[in-house]
């Protein structure tokens, strides 16, 4: 992207279209917002037509929903699904408990400050977030991607270790192997 | 003389016959090693008269070319069955001693002299 | 002329009254004289088959008195060949036994050497003969023989097998004497050329019931198959080199006395099926009841009267191609069942039930005496290029060109079932662990000598079959060519 | 000179079948969002997935085979669409249909999908060797309607050439849809399985096995493998209409004709739930084989 | 001497020569083992003349030893894979036991196949056919697992196979009065009807059984997959197709004069096609390696029975061309399950996965004869699939088209099977260790597989042989036929088109991996199976997630009503009624000596009363 030639921008222009009218979405869901996505795949809110489509498996997807809070256990699965995607990769946090921990702000064992752990491109607000706001946090991911700013993959390869070691404080059997970029 | 000789030769023959089957039926059916080996001899034994009996010509002389018999050839009974006998009656005989030598040998090894019970080698 | 067809009787008669004499002497005397004389037999009886090729057979008058009257031995291309091929076989059973069961001293050997001696002038003298009393009496000195050895053992169940033998035998005697009364009876003589020559004079009805008589008597010995009920039994129980005699010398000079007297004497077609269906029928019940045995020597008894049934159906063929396939057929089964018979008593030496189990995984403990097995198995199924191959073919052959397909199939079915339990056997030799009760004995240097020269005669012939093939195809035209038999014989006079 | 034309002619023909195949794909998706009462994505969706996928700038590969799957279903695709012919005569598209064989094809079209099936085991992912399983199970299953009803074919009219085939029904007049129409039955009642939309998308099997073989390809692997899917639909359907209906003379009768016979499989997909493997093989085997029989029957009687 | 002795007796003095050679030396062994496989196959190739008879009488028998182009084209079959795996069994038998008696058995396997392939008599063919059968009969129980089971089974059908083949021959002996089989040729046509119907029949049933034809093929899977592996790839890839040598001289010189003959034909290729189906079926089902590829010998047999047995010039051309290709990859397979065998301990799929990284060289032997006998083009497999079927379309055997392709494409499913098993799936710390095999067994193992993509491109190198062969034989000049017939290969003349396809192929191929993989290759980044999307979980190192059991499950359900009961459960069945109907027959003999006298006396008294009947004059 670094290259300036017109038919790189050209390319970069097509291609940015393409990443934001395609969005596969892998929908993480821990919490009860993974019942919202069904819903905002049905017909009365069709985001299919958005270009956004389930995913079967994190290789080819390109969005990680984070539907909701996350306890330690699964912020370790959440890390791993991650890394498997490939770049560029978008991740959506979901309601108010990726948030903040929402109404679990003083649990013992879930994870309040999601982009502390993983580069975080959108929060949808709310508990939990309407279809509509769905719809909408999508609208806001393509206006990022449109503006190039929805860079996850390179934030998170520079501050690797700041990541890391924030992941490593919670979980404590840490026993795979690190990222291999 | 010719009918007592006739009565006799049918009397030779109906008890050599008579012993045979008298063997035989005490070979088959007594359960008896030494039954068996009695019945055995007992059938050699009709067979041997048998045999005497067929070589022997009526009113025959012994087949010895004694004095006074140099040209009664055609008069002399038939040797050759009476040489076969004797050397039958040895064969019988030696068989007979194997049969109990080996009845003792039997006894000795099983405790028993009934056949039906010495079965260990079969099919 | 190197010497006389008296000599196969008188020499080793002599020499069983001799082995005690001697052996008060030097007990050695005991094991050395029997090879002494079956070695001499045997270069006699060779020499003599290359006499009478360029010489005609010879008919041998005892005591002055030609035929029909007296005594007189025949030795003809036919018995010849059986001649030397029993002679050589009591040579290597004597080579077998030799010094075989160390725990066999003086005494025992002793009355094994002798009554080996016996029997081997029993069975030599049926071939020989040519006159039917003499044997008889030849029939009788093979069993009376043949009873003392099989009960040779005292541990075992051999008085049992002896007794059964012995039985059965007795009534053969009987039956024989009174086949052999009718015949005197009706053309009073006992001369077998003569008989031949006057056989259409006699009645009908004493033709058949004389030959009944005979047959069944001599089937007692030859093995046919409701008769055949002692050969199991002795064959497991009598010392294996004797089961190897047995099969190999007995049987066959009783086979060839059935035979002399099917094909010379009478002329009755209808015993030519006799032959072929008690042959097939022996042949059948032999191979299937062979099939399931639990103990090695019964299962190659049984196999070895199938053997003895198959050459019954060549001889019933009746043609010259079948008595060819008949003649070597028995004299391949003789090598390969002594063979079978000598190196199966080293596989299950130890164990007196013997049985097949015993056999596991000797392949690794005595690999030789194994092998030889193997071979033998093999040999017998009628694998080429084995020596049992060319026999079977022609026995094939021979069936077929007589127009007998549904024999040749039944013949080859039943061939199945023969490879399937030799082939169990040898891979139980080969391929199952040895159980651990089972200790291995290694084979005598001289049984390994008898072994491997019988092995040796497997493969040659294997190889080259005309070795023997010669010979016994005159062999085969000397028993077809019932007319020049009775000639030489009655010319003699 | 005329290798080049070959090239030229290959090059284009595979941007037809792409381009076409692509299509077909965002109108299915179109008519099964319009059928749940859906708007549904744009009909040019699928070249926007496509287009994404190929320029994600990161992948994975779990070794030489998974590497080359993907390769080895497009090489299939594209020989196989090579084979084809795609108009009666040529025209635009002059590549080695001449020779196009039914037999050499039906062996072709499966040596991707064996490719395909190499690379999805050595990725170790459970749910690829389940659906390739699967999909080898169903093959069997509906090559057994399909073969029946191309040697009806071949009974009827002593050829196993595709150019044959059409030109027969150049000649009579008759497409073999008339001609033969239990072999039509047998065959397109086959074409359902081949095409792996709903009732047998067990392969794929959504939400059930992820997606199957796929499963661990993303980015250009999926490109290959979508693409290439595209590409041999349109292979299948070209052949569909030049065994049946008598070939096409020009592009819009071919596009017309092969876009009808993709309704067929979509059209019975939409209002079908899945099967199961077994049920799906036996289905094959029941009344697309009776079909099939008879139109061998009706094939012997009828020649 | 004449040369075709001398390289029977080479053969027959080296086996004997090695098998004690390993008392001194194990490498000299090795050695003379090589020596004694490749100078009789040097001599045969450089020596040799063809249409050369030398005859000999044994036991009064006159014999005849010859070389025909057929069977010319068989010793090369014979030869190529005998060298191979002689070359491949040094490193297989390395460090094992009874290699002396592998040896030995070996060189005499391949000496007997030589000699049925020169036999000019059918008496020296019975007698190298039954060498070859027990020579590969003590193969089969070599390493002594289940001999009495599948051992006593393989010589059991042999036996009835060479049995039915010794009964037709002394039929012929007793029509023509000697051996050779061309007299027997010569005269056949004049041959009395019956004769003319049961010799053929009899003879096809001997070679059914080494071409493994449905009936009598149960034999196969098991003595294939207990053979070892370095002998099951002569044994399967070459020892089988002396049957269908046989069937094809049979075929050619005798049922064509029958009226019946066609009626024949149909059935022994109905046969082969249910042989084709049920054997693939079963293979699909088999979890070990060996029993798979057995079973896909029987099945692939099947395909060059259908083949031989339709016999239009095209059909032969196709079987004969499918038996030597068969060979080749099976072959190759064999010694590729071999090769697994002899590294990791185990040929069960449930338990080697992932070896593709550890064997690729393996591997890649593994994928191309895969592909070959799937019969994918571009490779051998294929041409000889694709002249079956336009031979059984252009010949009419439509219904035989179905089935030959159900099997066919039901092939595919243990072929992938195959692959997956030992060299796919996720890699495990157990088989961490294993290396690829050494190079003695890789180099023969590779050469196969170059031979199948050579045939695949230039299949007149043994079409040529072939049709040679069948002229000799008194057939149509069947490759000239193949340009007139085919659609496939008449384009140009002589020359096969698909070689100008395979470079299209192989194009596109290169072209494809180019455009899409080179643009981002520096970006790709291997990772281990260990790390794939499984819901986010990590699998850990000893976690094994490959799905391995119960393979094909769905389908093998969908075809559970074909697969309840093998044909090999009949024959069970059978042989213990048979068995136990043996065991009560020898009840005759009772035990109790008395009885026997009876038996005697009983016997007397029937033939006595029989008299008249039994010996009637």
């Amino acid at each position: 992207m670094q290259n300036d030639s017109r038919s790189q921008k050209i390319v970069d222009i097509i291609q940015a279209y393409a990443r934001r009218h395609s969005l596969w979405i892998l929908a993480y869901g821990t919490g009860c917002g993974a019942i919202e996505i069904p819903s905002t795949m049905t017909s009365r809110y069709d985001a299919e037509r958005l270009g956004v489509r389930g995913a079967a498996t994190p290789r080819q997807a390109d969005v990680l929903l984070i539907t909701g809070y996350l306890t330690v256990k699964t912020l370790k699965r959440v890390i791993r699904v991650y890394e498997q995607m490939q770049s560029p990769k978008y991740v959506i946090g979901f309601g108010s408990c990726a948030i903040n921990g929402g109404m679990y702000w003083d649990s013992y064992n879930t994870i309040k400050m999601l982009d502390q752990y993983i580069p975080v491109d959108v929060y949808i607000s709310g508990c939990m977030p309407r279809p509509e706001a769905v719809l909408s946090g999508f609208g806001k991911l393509q206006d990022l991607i449109k503006a190039g700013v929805a860079d996850g993959p390179k934030r998170y390869e520079e501050n690797f270790d700041w990541y890391r070691a924030n992941q490593k404080k919670i979980i404590k059997n840490w026993n795979f192997a690190d990222y291999n970029w | 003389m010719e009918k007592y000789l006739d009565i006799l030769e049918i009397a030779i023959y109906g008890s050599a016959v008579a012993l045979i089957l008298i063997g035989l039926y005490g070979a088959l059916t007594k359960k008896s090693l030494i039954k068996i080996v009695l019945g055995l001899s007992i059938m050699d034994s009709g067979i041997h008269l048998m045999m005497i009996a067929l070589g022997y010509l009526k009113g025959g002389t012994a087949p010895i070319f004694s004095k006074g018999f140099e040209n009664s050839a055609d008069q002399m009974v038939d040797p050759i069955p009476q040489a076969l006998v004797l050397t039958a009656i040895v064969i019988g005989f030696g068989v007979t001693a194997v049969a109990l030598s080996l009845v003792i040998r039997l006894y000795r090894h099983h405790d028993t002299l009934r056949i039906d019970e010495i079965k260990n080698l079969k099919w | 002329m190197v010497g006389s067809p008296v000599l196969f009787v008188a020499i080793p008669l002599l020499a069983a009254f001799l082995i005690p004499l001697m052996g008060m002497i030097w007990k050695e005397f005991v094991r050395i004289i029997p090879g002494l004389v079956l070695a001499y037999m045997l270069v006699l009886s060779v020499s003599l088959i290359i006499y009478i090729q360029s010489h005609g057979t010879i008919v041998e008058v005892i005591s002055g008195w030609g035929p029909p009257v007296g005594i007189n031995l025949v030795f003809s291309p036919f018995s010849g060949a059986l001649t030397t091929l029993m002679t050589f076989l009591g040579l290597l059973v004597w080579l077998y036994s030799h010094k075989f069961k160390r725990n066999v001293d003086y005494e025992p050997a002793k009355k094994y050497f002798i009554l080996l001696m016996l029997m081997v002038t029993g069975s030599v003298g049926m071939v020989l003969t040519g006159d039917l009393f003499n044997m008889f009496v030849f029939i009788e000195i093979v069993s009376i023989s043949g009873y003392g050895l099989t009960s040779f053992f005292v541990r075992r169940d051999s008085a049992e097998a002896a007794f059964k033998f012995l039985l059965m035998g007795a009534f053969a005697s009987s039956f024989l004497l009174i086949g052999i009364m009718i015949i005197y009876t009706q053309l009073g003589t006992l001369n077998m050329a003569e008989i031949a020559q006057r056989m259409p004079q006699m009645d009908y009805h004493m033709k058949v019931f004389s030959l009944i008589f005979i047959l069944v008597a001599i089937g007692v010995e030859a093995e046919t198959f409701p008769l055949n009920g002692w050969a199991p039994d002795v064959y497991t129980q009598a010392p294996g080199p004797i089961s190897a005699a047995m099969s190999g010398i007995v049987v066959k000079a009783a086979v060839y006395a059935n035979i002399r007297i099917i094909y010379t004497m009478y002329d009755l077609q209808g015993a030519y099926e006799y032959l072929l269906i008690i042959g097939l029928i022996t042949f059948i019940v032999a191979e299937t009841a062979a099939l399931k045995q639990e103990r090695l020597k019964r299962m190659l008894a049984y196999s070895s009267i199938g053997q003895m049934g198959l050459a019954m159906i060549a001889f019933g063929i009746g043609t010259k191609e079948g008595v060819y396939a008949a003649l070597f057929l028995m004299f391949s089964h003789a090598i390969i069942k002594s063979l079978l018979f000598f190196s199966g008593s080293y596989l299950v030496y130890n164990k007196t039930s013997k049985y097949i189990k015993h056999v596991n995984g000797m392949g690794k403990y005595l690999p030789i005496t194994a092998f030889l097995f193997t071979l033998g198995a093999f040999a017998i199924i009628g694998l080429p290029p084995f020596m049992g191959f060319w026999s079977k073919l022609a026995l094939l052959s021979a069936a077929a060109d007589s127009n007998l397909v549904i024999l040749v199939a039944v013949i080859l079915v039943v061939s199945i079932v023969e490879a399937v339990y030799y082939l169990r056997v040898v891979n139980r030799i080969f391929f199952f662990k040895k159980r651990a009760n089972t200790k291995p004995e290694k084979p005598t240097i001289n049984a390994m000598i008898a072994m491997l020269s019988l092995a040796a005669i497997v493969l040659v012939i294997g190889f080259y079959p005309d070795l023997v093939t010669g010979l016994i195809e005159r062999a085969a035209d000397d028993l077809m060519d019932k007319g020049r038999y009775i000639g030489e014989i009655l010319s003699k006079n | 000179m005329e290798i080049l034309q070959y090239i030229f002619g290959g090059i284009i023909t595979f941007l037809l079948a792409f381009v076409v195949g692509m299509t077909f794909g965002g109108t299915r998706r179109k008519i099964i969002a319009r059928i749940q009462n859906r708007y549904g994505p744009p009909i040019y969706q699928n070249f926007i997935d496509a287009f994404k996928l190929f320029s994600k700038t990161s992948a994975v590969h779990h070794g030489a085979m998974h590497y080359m799957g993907p390769a080895f279903l497009m090489v299939s695709s594209v020989v196989s669409l090579m084979f084809i012919p795609i108009l009666r005569d040529g025209g635009w598209f002059p590549n080695l249909n001449f020779h196009g064989d039914l037999i050499f094809l039906l062996y072709m079209m499966v040596f991707g999908s064996l490719g395909m099936a190499l690379g999805a085991g050595q990725t170790g992912n459970p749910n690829s060797a389940i659906g390739v399983t699967r999909g080898l199970a169903q093959m069997v299953g509906y090559e057994i309607p399909w073969i029946m009803a191309l040697v009806a074919m071949m009974i009827q009219f002593h050829t196993t050439s595709i150019t044959g085939l059409m030109d027969v029904q150049l000649q009579s007049g008759t497409w073999n849809l008339f001609a033969s129409p239990f072999a039509f039955v047998a065959a397109i009642l086959a074409s359902l399985g081949m095409f792996r939309y709903a009732p047998f998308n067990i392969v794929g099997a959504p939400a059930e096995l992820a997606s199957g073989p796929a499963s661990e390809n993303g980015g250009k692997y999926l490109f290959t493998m979508m693409s290439s899917h595209s590409v041999f639909a349109f292979v299948k359907l070209t052949l569909f209409a030049d065994l049946f209906l008598g070939g096409a003379g020009n592009l819009v009768e071919l596009l017309i004709k092969t876009f009808l016979l993709y309704m067929i499989p979509v059209l019975y997909g939409v209002v079908n739930p899945r099967y199961r493997t077994e049920q799906a093989v036996r289905w094959f085997w029941g009344w697309p084989t009776v079909f099939g029989i008879i139109a061998i029957a009706y094939a012997v009687w009828s020649t | 001497m004449n040369v075709i002795f001398l390289i029977l007796i080479l053969f027959l003095v080296g086996a004997i020569v090695t098998a004690f050679a390993g008392k001194w030396s194990s490498l000299l062994q090795d050695g003379l083992f090589i020596l004694a496989v490749t100078i009789p196959a040097v001599l045969f190739f450089t020596q040799v003349e063809m249409n050369q008879l030398v005859g000999w009488t044994r036991g009064g028998i006159h014999l005849e030893l010859g070389l025909t182009p057929f069977s010319y084209f068989f010793a090369i079959l014979v030869l190529l894979l005998g060298v191979a795996s002689a070359i491949y069994s040094v490193g297989f038998m390395h460090g094992k036991a009874r290699k002396s008696y592998y040896y030995f058995n070996y060189l005499l396997t391949i000496m007997a196949m030589l000699g049925i392939l020169f036999s000019r008599d059918f008496i020296s063919f019975f007698v190298f056919w039954e060498i070859m059968t027990w020579a590969s009969y003590l193969m089969v129980v070599m390493n002594g697992t289940r001999t009495q089971e599948i051992g006593i089974k393989y010589f059991v059908f042999s036996a009835i196979g060479a049995y039915a083949m010794l009964m037709a021959i002394v039929l012929i002996h007793a029509q023509t009065g000697n051996f050779l089989i061309q007299d027997f040729i010569d005269t056949y046509p004049s041959l009395a009807h019956g004769r003319q119907i049961l010799i053929p029949i009899l003879l096809l049933v001997g070679f059914s059984v080494k071409a493994a034809v449905m009936p009598l093929h149960v034999w196969a899977p098991g003595s294939y997959a207990y053979s070892p592996m370095s002998f099951t790839s002569v044994f399967s890839g070459a020892l089988s197709k002396m049957g269908i040598y046989g069937m094809v001289i049979v075929f050619v010189t005798l049922l064509s004069h029958l009226p019946e003959g066609g009626l024949i034909r149909d059935i022994i290729a109905w046969m082969g096609a249910m042989t084709a189906v049920i054997a693939t079926l079963w293979a699909i089902a088999q979890d070990d390696a060996r029993k798979l590829l057995a079973y896909s010998s029987v099945g692939q047999l099947g395909y060059i029975v259908i083949a031989v047995a339709i016999g239009t010039p095209m059909a032969m051309l196709a079987g004969l061309f499918m038996a030597f290709m068969h060979g080749l990859f099976k072959g190759a397979l064999f010694m590729v399950v071999g090769a697994v065998e002899k590294q990791t301990g185990t040929t069960d799929f449930t338990k080697v996965t992932g070896l593709i990284r550890k064997m690729p060289w393996t591997f890649l032997t593994a994928l191309i004869s895969i592909i070959a006998l799937a019969g994918i083009p571009p490779l051998g497999g294929f041409i000889g699939k694709w002249m079956l079927y336009e031979s059984l379309i252009l010949s009419d055997h439509y219904l035989l088209v179905i089935v030959a392709f159900f099997s066919s494409t039901a092939a595919f499913l243990y072929a992938y099977k195959f692959l997956f098993g030992f060299f796919l799936g996720q890699e495990e710390e157990e088989w961490a260790d294993v290396k690829e095999a050494p190079i003695t067994m890789l180099i023969p193992m590779l050469a196969l597989a170059v031979g199948s993509i050579l045939l695949g491109a230039f299949p007149q190198l043994i079409l040529k042989p072939i049709n040679n062969g069948l002229i000799s034989l008194g057939f149509s000049d069947s490759y000239g036929k193949l340009w007139e017939t085919s659609t496939l290969f008449n384009e140009w003349g002589d020359k096969v088109v698909l070689q100008p396809i395979i470079y299209a192929i192989m194009g596109v191929f290169l072209t494809t991996l180019a455009f899409t993989y080179f643009r981002n290759r520096k970006r790709t980044r291997y990772v281990s199976t260990k790390d794939i999307s499984t819901s986010g979980e990590i699998p850990l190192a000893h976690e094994n997630l490959t799905f391995k059991e119960n393979f094909f499950q769905p389908f093998l359900r969908a075809v559970e009503p074909v697969m309840k009961k093998q044909i090999d459960w009949y024959y069970r069945e059978f042989g213990a009624g048979l068995e136990a109907i043996f065991n009560f027959t020898r009840r005759i003999y009772s035990g109790n000596g008395q009885t026997y006298a009876l038996y005697a006396v009983i016997f007397l008294i029937v033939l006595l009363l029989l008299n008249g009947n039994l010996f009637g004059q």
